[in-house]
């Protein structure tokens, strides 16, 4: 008779739909996320396809406008930001700081639903006229001229903020009051100040992005003038809104992979994290600090010197952080115990896409560079480097990294490495050379171009093709092994966390009794449960230089 | 999630549970700051880029209007006080009573905007329907008075829903504390919807300035 | 840009190479091995938020001057109008004439961009130049450069503004100064002239009926306005630019002139951003007029009435 | 708390002019007085665990951030 474990325990699509658990949420949030990154993801394939040629291979100009703006709604709004702080997070972050569930269960059932009622929106809006506004929706081309469905879309994004609100909301209070015995903020997983540090975001932001949608919304319907120049509006004023949250919702994307690379790296390299307190610490110094640069996306609209001077200084400071982590990353691979397993892979995938990503980033905070990058194919390969080399490495390695704990079960560990592998390679081939690209002055969001761009666009385009082969690999043997897989244990790693604590998959209750904290965090040298030889002095063993 | 009495299974204590909603209310209250703030930025630079046709046209509302339900709302603010007092200290017959007197002061608020915005009907002074704006004719200032009337829509509209959300609440609470259901040890939901309640009077202890008195002389 | 690049490559590559010799260095030898606890290291952390942070602040430095000098436009520039429209570009000559989707500049001097758009956001860019501005609807950007060699150069719409945004580019043509003067006057004809159209329209709106030329109407003269000073009714002095003017023909309520009554009615929705730039040359022409000893627009006639 | 709303209705009275915006920075000064009042002890923001401080003055922060940065880009445009 098989053990009762939260997957088990109730039956029925009732009892999912109406599920106050944490972890089935997660399970429901994978799903719908998941929806949304193919929808986005077949996008993307269309507008790769369609740039093989100078004049655009595929589809109209108007079309190709939909698609890159439908790919950038449904990628950013509806997968990248909830995609690891909703599945991950919600899955793990109550089990890591030992609590039966989240502070508020039915709030976050609430949140799923709005999460629904949102992305149905946008994709009504997809199906019936499509959107062209560019996902940043700027004014007055959005609010005006625009003849696509744009009301909608609005509305889908503007509903959608709630549900990443309740979210925050929701971890940040849980972190706050339902903490284990024994487990201090300095005890708690990395993972977990990475979630806290996003939430920040999430309450301090989103709400922003809600009203001045709404207010674009309601300038579309009742030709009001907020953001019309026509009307006395101000057009730069929507941006100044809309990036006070679209600048930290970057963080929002990076700082949960960069929490889910912190938990990775200690465990497979089975040695406690370089810098604990810095890494920690530089999660909220990013997601404070991130606040304070919104207006680098700006330089050139006109906007006063000062400001793009003091934007541009202030967008300096927040590298530091990000810096600071890859150095301890690094430095906690000193002398450790590394092996090549899939989830390892990622992380140092990450790292490296990351690092490329973050030091373009440079390039375009430096004022005197960002007039001749600005709006050009280097942008869009700097955020991908960020966002997919970044975010989604993150959370696929993640994803990889707590699959047995999910389901119970291991997936095919070789499969996994050639499919890692693939997607780092594919990936580098698509964007690299959109680095070049926008070197040479090739702009974005152009359904044609010059002839001289061709070579580099179709090297992009073979990228893409290997990239997509690349995720659809994880999708088809994660679904096998859910039900062909090897049985994992309750600790296959092994790692320290108390998510490790508790059997796989968790009861619905996380622990049968609740467990009490003695021990540090990546403490291998300390935990004679996990059945590894430990080390006696640290400057004795092993090392030989 | 099982529930015990009060307490549902999340928690260990009373005491917990209690702590969370409270916090888990003020982090949603910093939520709607920024909400609000949105819409004070915008009428922050607009003010400051056409402050002569703001002034004029604030002149237009009723300040009569506006200076009653500030004290209407900030009275209400008081028996919301005295009702999470009542709740806490256990006086079972009081409690419905401040509340009840909490919900009637906020309907005469909503009543008064009520008013106020038939005014604005009669003035032609909803914006993107039959706008138009007597002193002037011109269309540059035209249009820049409907800019304040779209934000004097949008921020006592916004302000006016919420009202309306926390007068539904009022009335659930009501319904329970006849039942007699809050106790001083249980009331978080009495002291959680008085929160919110305050924070709605907040706001309008903003807009009231911002809308009606700057540069009105 | 290449010291940026050196930097960051130089991270780049040693980190990448940290991680890649870790990786084959400690590889897992035994499954129950464990690596060494170390926990971390005060001096090593300082050091690298120190480091980046000063090399952080050298690359903003550098950037900074660019920016600053990119922004500050120098005096003695030859003014040329874009204006944006979904989807082309109509570029403006100082002579009046006019050209779709082309540029014609003169080598080695410096070329002032004054952009306004009809309608949407756009952003006029030679990446060749390395230069590009957004063109905002509602008010003035200016942008300027400098070319140095005699070719033909793309230009773009870096901005994204709709159907045709991609089909919104064209050329920046850099002629030999003597080339360029040619050409200009080959091809120019009087009524194109801005200044005389703007005059044509300066009579149609009846700008004449209260701006008289000898400062006696209800409105300032615009004799040598345009350049100077403009004390307001507030006390406060603006400097009468292209924005400037712009503004006081569309929202004239937004800065009265001091000692005038707001009369004029705006002139929004009935001028495009071509008549504007038009009536704008009209009262740049006039800069040189005698400026009437009463009722002068500009600032040292300190007008109290 | 009735008494702050009569000398709002008194300032709004009084022609300010005696230098300009004197009017606003009165008429922002009473409601922020208010504001507090309310914040500090109807909703006992003055007995509350220092975490709820927190978040209320985060809050605040971050507003004035938003506020202050922005107007300090359109403050400042024409200095160059």
């Amino acid at each position: 008779m098989p053990r009762e474990h939260y997957l088990n325990a109730t039956y029925g699509i009732r009892s999912w739909l109406l599920t106050t658990d944490h972890k089935r949420i997660a399970l429901l949030y994978l799903i719908s996320v998941t929806f949304f990154f193919f929808v986005g993801g077949t996008f993307a394939t269309m507008i790769r396809i369609h740039l093989l040629t100078p004049k655009g291979l595929l589809v109209t100009p108007e079309t190709y406008n939909k698609l890159f703006t439908m790919h950038g709604v449904a990628m950013i709004f509806f997968f990248l930001i909830p995609s690891i702080p909703a599945v991950l997070g919600n899955f793990l972050l109550p089990i890591m700081i030992g609590a039966k569930d989240l502070a508020f269960p039915k709030i976050n059932l609430l949140s799923w639903y709005i999460y629904l009622l949102g992305g149905s929106f946008v994709l009504y809006s997809f199906s019936t006229g499509g959107l062209d506004t560019g996902w940043t929706f700027y004014t007055p081309l959005s609010s005006v001229y625009s003849n696509s469905a744009v009301t909608p879309a609005v509305l889908g994004v503007f509903i959608n903020g709630f549900s990443s609100i309740l979210t925050g909301l929701n971890f940040i209070v849980t972190v706050h009051t339902m903490r284990a015995p024994g487990m201090t903020w300095f005890r708690l997983p990395l993972f977990v100040w990475s979630q806290y540090a996003t939430s920040i975001i999430f309450i301090l932001g989103t709400p922003v992005i809600a009203i001045t949608l709404l207010l674009a919304g309601l300038e579309r319907m009742f030709h009001l003038g907020f953001f019309n120049p026509q009307l006395g509006g101000d057009p730069i004023l929507f941006q100044h809104l809309f990036w006070f949250y679209s600048h930290p919702a970057v963080y929002i994307m990076i700082l949960p992979a960069m929490g889910v690379i912190s938990e990775i790296i200690p465990t497979f390299a089975r040695k406690p994290i370089f810098g604990y307190s810095f890494i920690a610490g530089s999660s909220i110094a990013i997601a404070v600090i991130g606040f304070f640069v919104w207006a680098h996306h700006m330089f050139l609209t006109g906007e006063s010197t000062y400001a793009a001077l003091t934007f541009s200084l202030l967008s300096y400071l927040v590298a530091i952080p990000s810096a600071v982590k890859v150095f301890n990353w690094t430095s906690t691979l000193y002398k450790g115990s590394i092996s090549y397993d899939t989830p390892m892979l990622y992380a140092l995938g990450f790292i490296g896409l990351f690092l490329i990503g973050g030091l373009t980033g440079l390039f375009l905070a430096c004022l005197g560079l960002d007039i001749h990058l600005h709006d050009t194919y280097f942008v869009i390969a700097h955020f991908h480097y960020i966002m997919v080399g970044g975010a989604v490495m993150g959370y696929v390695g993640g994803l990889h990294y707590w699959w047995p704990k999910i389901t119970g079960k291991l997936y095919p560990e070789f499969l996994a490495r050639i499919a890692a592998i693939i997607l780092f390679l594919g990936f580098n081939l698509t964007f690299f050379p959109q680095f070049i690209l926008g070197y040479l002055g090739m702009p974005r969001r152009y359904a044609s171009y010059p002839p001289e761009f061709q070579v580099l666009n179709v090297m992009s385009t073979a990228g893409a093709s290997i990239l997509a082969l690349g995720y659809l690999l994880p999708m088809i043997y994660l679904t096998w092994s859910m039900r062909y897989g090897e049985v994992a244990g309750p600790n296959p790693w092994p790692g320290t966390g108390l998510e490790w604590q508790t059997p796989s998959p968790p009861p619905t209750e996380n622990f049968d009794v609740t467990p009490e904290v003695t021990w540090e965090p990546y403490d291998y040298d300390n935990r004679p449960d996990l059945g590894l030889e430990t080390k006696g002095a640290p400057s004795l063993a092993h090392g030989d230089d | 999630m099982h529930r015990t009495g009060e307490l549902f299974g999340q928690y260990k204590t009373l005491e917990q549970q209690r702590e969370t909603a409270s916090l888990g209310m003020w982090i949603f209250l910093s939520t709607e700051v920024l909400f609000f703030g949105g819409l004070f930025m915008t009428y922050t630079l607009n003010r400051s880029t056409y402050p002569d046709v703001f002034s004029e046209a604030s002149k237009t509302i009723r300040l009569s209007l506006g200076a009653i339900n500030t004290v209407v709302l900030i009275a209400s603010s008081l028996t919301m006080a005295l009702s999470v007092w009542a709740s806490q200290a256990g006086k079972k017959k009081l409690l419905p009573v401040f509340l009840i007197a909490t919900l009637i002061l906020g309907c005469v608020f909503l009543g008064i905007k009520g008013v106020e915005y038939h005014d604005k009907y009669v003035e032609h002074h909803i914006p993107g329907w039959n706008f138009s704006f007597e002193p002037s004719s011109d269309v540059a200032t035209n249009a820049h008075t409907q800019l304040f009337f779209s934000l004097y829509f949008g921020m006592t509209g916004l302000h006016a829903l919420h009202m309306i959300v926390g007068a539904g609440l009022l009335i659930w609470l009501i319904k329970e504390s006849l039942r007699g259901r809050f106790t001083p040890e249980y009331n978080t939901p009495v002291e959680n919807i008085g929160l919110y309640w305050h924070f709605v009077d907040i706001v309008w202890i903003f807009l009231f300035p911002l809308l009606y008195l700057i540069d009105r002389h | 840009m290449v010291y940026i690049t050196a930097i960051c490559a130089f991270f780049a590559v040693a980190i990448t190479a940290a991680i890649i010799y870790f990786f084959f260095k400690y590889r897992r030898k035994d499954p129950s091995d464990v690596g060494v606890p170390i926990h971390g290291d005060m001096r090593l952390e300082t050091a690298w938020i120190a480091v980046p942070l000063l090399l952080a602040m050298t690359m903003f430095g550098w950037g900074a001057v660019v920016y600053v000098d990119y922004r500050r436009v120098p005096m003695d520039t030859l003014d040329i109008y874009v204006i944006g429209k979904q989807w082309m570009w109509k570029v403006q000559q100082p002579t009046g004439l006019r050209e779709i989707n082309e540029l014609h500049v003169p080598a080695g001097r410096n070329v002032k961009l004054v952009l306004a758009s009809e309608d949407v956001i756009h952003d006029f860019s030679v990446p060749a130049f390395r230069v590009k501005m957004d063109v905002v609807p509602g008010h003035y950007n200016t942008m300027w450069f400098r070319p140095t060699k005699v070719g033909r150069y793309h230009f773009f719409c870096q901005q994204y503004c709709g159907t045709n945004h991609a089909l919104m580019g064209g050329w920046v043509t850099v002629m030999e100064p003597t080339e360029y003067a040619a050409w200009l006057s080959g091809s120019s004809d009087a009524t194109a002239n801005p200044v005389v159209a703007g005059e044509k329209l300066f009579v149609e709106k009846a700008c004449t009926t209260c701006h008289l030329s000898d400062g006696s109407g209800r409105a300032p003269s615009l004799n040598g306005v345009y350049g100077g000073q403009v004390l307001l009714a507030d006390g406060s002095k603006v400097t009468a630019d292209d924005a400037y003017i712009r503004e006081s023909i569309l929202s004239p309520q937004a800065k009265i002139v001091a000692g005038y009554q707001p009369l004029m009615p705006s002139f929004q929705g009935q001028l495009t951003e071509e008549q504007i730039i038009d009536l704008t040359s009209y009262v740049k022409s006039l800069q040189s007029q005698p400026v009437p000893a009463k009722g002068a627009g500009i600032a040292p006639a300190t007008g109290k009435k | 708390m009735i008494c702050t709303a009569l000398t709002v209705a008194a300032a709004e009275v009084d022609l300010n002019q005696y230098f300009a915006g004197l009017n606003i920075i009165v008429a922002l000064t009473i409601a922020v007085f208010k504001a507090s009042c309310v914040v500090l002890f109807f909703m006992h923001a003055k007995y509350s665990p220092g975490r709820t401080q927190l978040v209320i003055v985060a809050s605040v922060f971050w507003l004035a951030i938003m506020l202050f940065m922005t107007m300090s880009d359109y403050l400042t445009r024409r200095w160059i």
